[in-house]
């Protein structure tokens, strides 16, 4: 499987990501300039977590409109997995790729803390790996992480199982819980929770590792 | 020249952090009276005229980039400037 | 626009207005008599002014920085240069320095402490290392007046905004509340890099005909001669002078980092020299580096990208906007450097070139507008060996030591754990991105912040500290506290301490008590910093600290780095197992003048301060260290602020687990402040190799057991609490205080 | 009950890198004819009248909390609200 992790101006775990899928995962990854048209050849798409052109106007606001954009979009459309982490999460909901908005998180402060998860849906080619696990827990690190749907989107999101991560103590006052939703085909994800800061354990945990796992083992089954 | 004003503000449903955040201030700070705070951006944009409606393009620049209609509402005032 | 006015050179002298800049009448007398013999022109004199004060020249602190310790074969870069640099083997080196944003801080907490931030990193990577690891050290008043609320939240929204965004992980710091700094907040910021050795930079223009590069953000009038305003003396009369705001904008930082590293590692060939523009701007940073090299420089100012329309030589060459670089680069590379920023999308421009001969010559609108001798400007500022005296607060009647009573030790122990400055600061720093860069073994909430170094075993542990009480009533000895204390954190975490920056914050060193305040306690750093070897690389000096003539306490904020050899031997302060034993290493004293018991018992701190010896200290630490290279050791925490009962109760909560201890001491002492010990767990099967190694310095005091109770019995009562109790009055304290 | 409006704004040779971005980004989408963005805070503030002059209270507010004054400027508009 061969990744694209997606650096705009300001993205800052771009490396730790790409870091994670090489050196943990030992799988292939790129790091794929905002300025290239095409993402040809690529396999699965992650747009990482950081400051997007600073986000001074709202959390991935301007960074929808990069030349990258129509690439991701494209890739999505062919049903090939994109992953938003955090701020790629903020740009995928700006995008329209995904359902709903990131807001200030209730307390108007950044919280950097780990956070316990419930794996809302375990059949997911994101989360197949976790198996009989139900809860992980992952690093947060946000100022807008507090997801935001309507009620008809919220009901939409449960009748499909869009929801893919809530939180147990909602730290920062997510509509639902929602810590990652992922769109209706069920090859777009965004989740506000970094699995890329939790493939080590020396790091302190290894909770992340279940979703690159899923998504290398889903291609293999699907190349098969 | 134009002078553009532009106010972004949460719609009425949605819970506003920053507001909310400033209304404790204010309390703290003894402003009892304060009944409500709701914090939006706003924009000053100056904007040379040309072929199409002022009004047009700055319900696009909203619509597009400058508010997210899912959680906000904009409203404007358009103002021509003595030239400079 | 309004034209500014500028004054006439006799103009100038006769209306004395270099006086609103900073410049004493002995200083311009100085300048007119003796280093230029002539009358400086308006911009000139401008240059001077900036270039003259304290914080570009150090005037007042230069006979005191030169008493510290700077040598150690482990020293790659002493002080002088943006930052120092220390060997850590494998052809790498680590890269820090400490900076002091106190006066903007108090000003625009947000900006001046996020601009701070902003400072210091570019000290970092302008060295060519990537910065790895931020630190913040912060005095607040009170937190119970709402200026003071507003203050704290404010810059560590500040500090987190900055570091946040930039993607630079904030690991550690220290956070101490005390009256002393209700006017003056202290906002310090460290940054630590990592490079290879072969992309050591240096901040110098040589070579004649070689480029002037200016790089990132444009001019504008921000932080006008902010230098000298820095080194001013607060007064509430003087609040017209208060514009010297800056905003930071750590997206174009972020983009000015990546484009800089990627010139130093892919385009040394044709880089000279780069520096960052930082206090007094343009003309310190372009003045330095000729200096550095013996230079002279020609720089056209109409060439500088600036943000505003109309801007006088004056403002271009002091205004102290953020996010700005210089290069020297070879003549006829300059496209290759444009290119490298152009991908960033940053402004790069050749804006002058390296001279013959050693003037200092400015271009504006085709005029020459200043020619002075570049050393004039960079080495040739007054010196001044201020007075000294021993000020009347140190003179004691007796050698009397505040004497606690404590009748119920287990009320003491909750109090003490609600004291701002002990208690938990979790709320404080968990707005802060600890793990961005994924390499944070330790984050904030153990003794040091710890990183690991990617693709080796090795790891750095790094840590802020100093107590100003302890300096209050003994500058000397509380200056080799600060440093102890800072390579005890070290030490706990598995580290061998390797050298140290600083941050001298003090009040205004013309009154000779103040000055004895400075002088006595570099003594005392320099002293420590040479028996644990840990040489000063870098550092900053803020003073005038004072308001209304009132300074604060004496506080040299101390960063330290450590090298851990081998990522099995980090170790956090926290009780890993039920049935480990817990033992202190260290003797316990009476020791109560100046503690947090005192100030808690009594309001202030008073008397003279309590013995402390560094060969006792250092022969401690090298236990310890000893015993976690061994692999001895399942926890250690050292005994600071609060004394030993509250060591022991914050080894306990992050795991929830309690303890049952024993002691012949009285429960008074388990508050003492007592120097050198540490908290130590240890597992059975490895007590009886540690005991052997620790005699007769460590004492057994008990178990730690999975019960929720903290049990202490000791020669007159018992410290007996519920761990969840403890630990909710030491979480919520802050929260609750600042809400 | 008023409802009170308060525009904050950096004052002028102050930098606006929010406003800079917003700019650079329209122009990016193809809105050249933007020559300037500025991006400051809105507030709006429901308050009870109590014994003292609502100017007097929303000058002090402001000078306190809501905007910097050294580096920031406000103006407002106060409206008296019907009783709800
Ligand atoms: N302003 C701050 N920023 C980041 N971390 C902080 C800050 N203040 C305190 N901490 C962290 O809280 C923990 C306890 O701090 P402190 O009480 O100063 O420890 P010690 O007494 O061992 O030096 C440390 O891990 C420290 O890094
Ligand atoms: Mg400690």
């Amino acid at each position: 499987m061969k990744f694209a992790v997606i650096v705009f101006p300001g993205s800052n775990c771009d490396y730790d990501m790409v870091n994670a899928l090489r050196d943990v995962l030992h799988a292939t990854a790129d790091l794929v300039p905002a300025t290239a048209t095409s993402l040809a050849g690529y396999d699965a798409v992650i747009l990482p977590g950081g400051f997007s052109y600073g986000d001074y106007l709202r959390s991935g606001a301007i960074a929808r409109f990069a030349p990258i954009m129509a690439a991701v979009k494209a890739v999505a459309a062919t049903g090939k997995p994109v992953v938003g982490i955090c701020n790629g999460f903020q740009v995928l909901t700006e995008a329209g790729l995904l359902p709903g908005a990131l807001q200030a998180n209730r307390t108007a402060k950044f919280i950097c803390k780990t956070s316990p998860l419930r794996i809302a849906n375990a059949e997911t080619q994101f989360t197949s790996a976790y198996g009989t696990t139900t809860e992980i827990a992952l690093p947060i690190a946000h100022g807008e992480g507090n997801y935001y749907c309507d009620e008809a989107t919220l009901a939409e999101l449960r009748a499909n199982h869009q929801i893919v991560f809530e939180y147990v103590d909602n730290p920062n006052g997510s509509t639902a819980n929602i810590a990652g939703v992922m769109n209706q085909a069920g090859n777009v994800l965004g989740m506000m929770p970094h699995p890329e800061r939790a493939v080590e354990a020396i790091l302190g945990s290894t909770d992340g590792l279940g979703i690159f796992q899923s998504m290398l083992t889903h291609e293999e089954v699907a190349n098969a | 020249m134009y002078l553009i004003k532009i106010y972004v503000t949460y719609k009425q449903s949605i819970l506003d952090p920053k507001g909310e955040a400033v209304n404790d201030a204010l309390h703290r700070l003894g402003y009892n009276n304060v009944e409500q705070v709701e914090l939006g951006k706003y924009f000053e944009i100056k904007l040379c005229a040309d072929d199409r409606p002022v009004e047009t393009e700055v319900d696009e620049m909203c619509d597009q980039l400058l508010a997210n209609v899912n959680m906000e509402t904009y409203r404007y005032e358009i103002t021509e400037m003595e030239a400079l | 626009m309004l034209k500014q006015r500028t004054l006439s050179p006799t103009e100038l002298r006769d209306s004395k207005a270099y006086r609103d800049w900073g410049l004493t009448d002995a200083e311009y007398r100085l300048l007119t008599d003796e280093v230029l013999e002539r009358l400086p022109n308006y911009t000139e004199a401008g240059l001077f002014s900036g270039m003259w004060s304290e914080h570009c020249s150090y005037k007042n602190s230069k006979p005191v920085l030169k008493k510290f310790w700077t040598q150690g074969e482990q020293v790659l870069e002493g002080p002088g240069e943006g930052a120092g640099i220390i060997d850590i083997g494998d052809g790498q080196a680590v890269v820090f320095k400490a900076e002091s944003h106190n006066h903007p801080s108090a000003v625009e907490p947000y900006e001046g402490a996020a601009t701070g931030v902003g400072g210091i990193i570019r000290d970092i990577f302008s060295m060519g290392a990537r910065p790895i690891a931020l630190l913040d050290s912060l005095r607040f008043g009170e937190p119970t007046d709402a200026h003071t609320k507003y203050l704290i939240s404010q810059v560590v929204a500040g500090i987190g905004g900055y570091g946040n965004c930039i993607g630079i992980p904030t690991i550690g710091g220290d956070t101490v509340f005390d009256a002393s700094y209700q006017k003056n907040p202290l906002v310090n910021a460290m940054c630590v890099g990592i490079l290879d050795q072969a992309d050591i930079q240096k901040g110098q223009a040589t070579g004649i005909g070689n480029s002037v590069i200016y790089v990132g953000a444009k001019t504008g009038r921000d932080g006008i001669n902010g230098a000298s305003f820095a080194s001013a003396e607060f007064n509430d009369a003087k609040a017209s002078q208060r514009s010297a705001v800056q905003v930071g904008d750590p997206f174009m930082e972020k983009l000015l980092m990546d484009a800089c590293l990627e010139v130093i590692h892919e385009h040394q060939a044709v880089l000279i020299g780069i520096q960052d523009m930082g206090a007094a701007g343009l003309v310190s940073s372009s003045a330095e580096m000729a200096s550095k090299a013996g230079s002279g420089l020609e720089l056209n100012l109409d060439l500088v990208p600036q943000r505003e329309t109309g801007m006088i030589p004056f403002e271009l060459m002091l205004s102290e906007s953020q996010e700005r670089m210089l290069l020297c680069v070879k003549a006829g590379a300059e496209a290759e450097i444009y290119q490298v920023f152009e991908k960033y999308g940053l402004d790069a421009v050749t804006i002058g070139k390296v001279t013959d001969g050693h003037q200092y010559q400015l271009f504006h609108h085709g005029k020459l507008v200043a020619d002075v001798p570049v050393d004039a400007l960079a080495t040739k500022a007054p010196v001044y060996q201020r007075d000294k005296k021993r000020p009347a607060r140190l003179n004691h009647q007796s050698h009397h030591q505040f004497m606690p009573r404590i009748v119920d030790a287990t009320g003491a122990l909750k109090k003490m754990l609600q004291q701002p400055t002990i208690a938990s600061k979790a709320s404080l720093y968990e707005t802060y991105d600890s793990q961005v860069q994924t390499n944070t073994v330790v984050k904030p909430g153990s003794d040091a912040g710890v990183i690991r170094i990617r693709h080796t075993d090795k790891a750095l542990a790094v840590t802020t500290d100093v107590n100003g009480r302890y300096l209050y009533l003994n500058p000397r000895v509380g200056g080799e506290i600060a440093v102890a204390e800072a390579a005890r954190n070290i030490v706990a975490s598995g580290g061998l301490p390797l050298g140290i920056t600083d941050c001298l914050n003090y009040g205004n060193p013309e009154k000779p008590d103040q000055f004895y305040d400075l002088d006595e306690s570099a003594m005392g750093i320099a002293r420590a910093c040479q028996l644990f070897n840990t040489p000063v690389i870098s550092g900053n000096v803020s003073l005038n600290n004072e308001s209304n003539g009132e300074a604060i306490y004496p506080t040299p904020m101390i960063g330290m780095v450590g090298l851990i050899k081998h990522q099995k031997d980090i170790t956090t302060s926290d009780f890993k197992h039920a049935g480990d034993a817990v033992y202190v290493l260290g003797t316990t004293g009476a020791d109560f003048n100046g503690t947090e018991l005192q100030k808690m018992l009594t309001g202030s701190i008073a008397g003279e301060l309590f013995d402390f010896d560094l060969v006792t200290e250092n022969r401690n630490q090298r236990l310890l260290l000893a015993a976690i290279q061994k692999g001895l050791v399942a926890s250690a925490h050292d005994v600071s602020e609060g004394g030993l009962i509250t060591t022991i109760a914050e080894s306990c909560f992050p795991q929830n687990l309690g303890v049952e201890l024993t002691s012949d001491l009285p429960a008074a002492n388990f508050f003492a402040e007592t120097q050198s010990r540490f908290v130590i767990s240890v597992t059975p099967e490895h007590q009886a190799a540690f005991e052997q190694m620790m005699e007769p310095y460590a004492t057994y005091l008990g178990k730690v057991t999975a019960a929720d109770r903290l049990l202490v019995r000791t020669a007159d009562q018992d410290f007996d609490l519920k761990v969840s109790f403890a630990k909710q009055l030491w979480e919520g304290a802050l929260p609750c205080l600042l809400s």
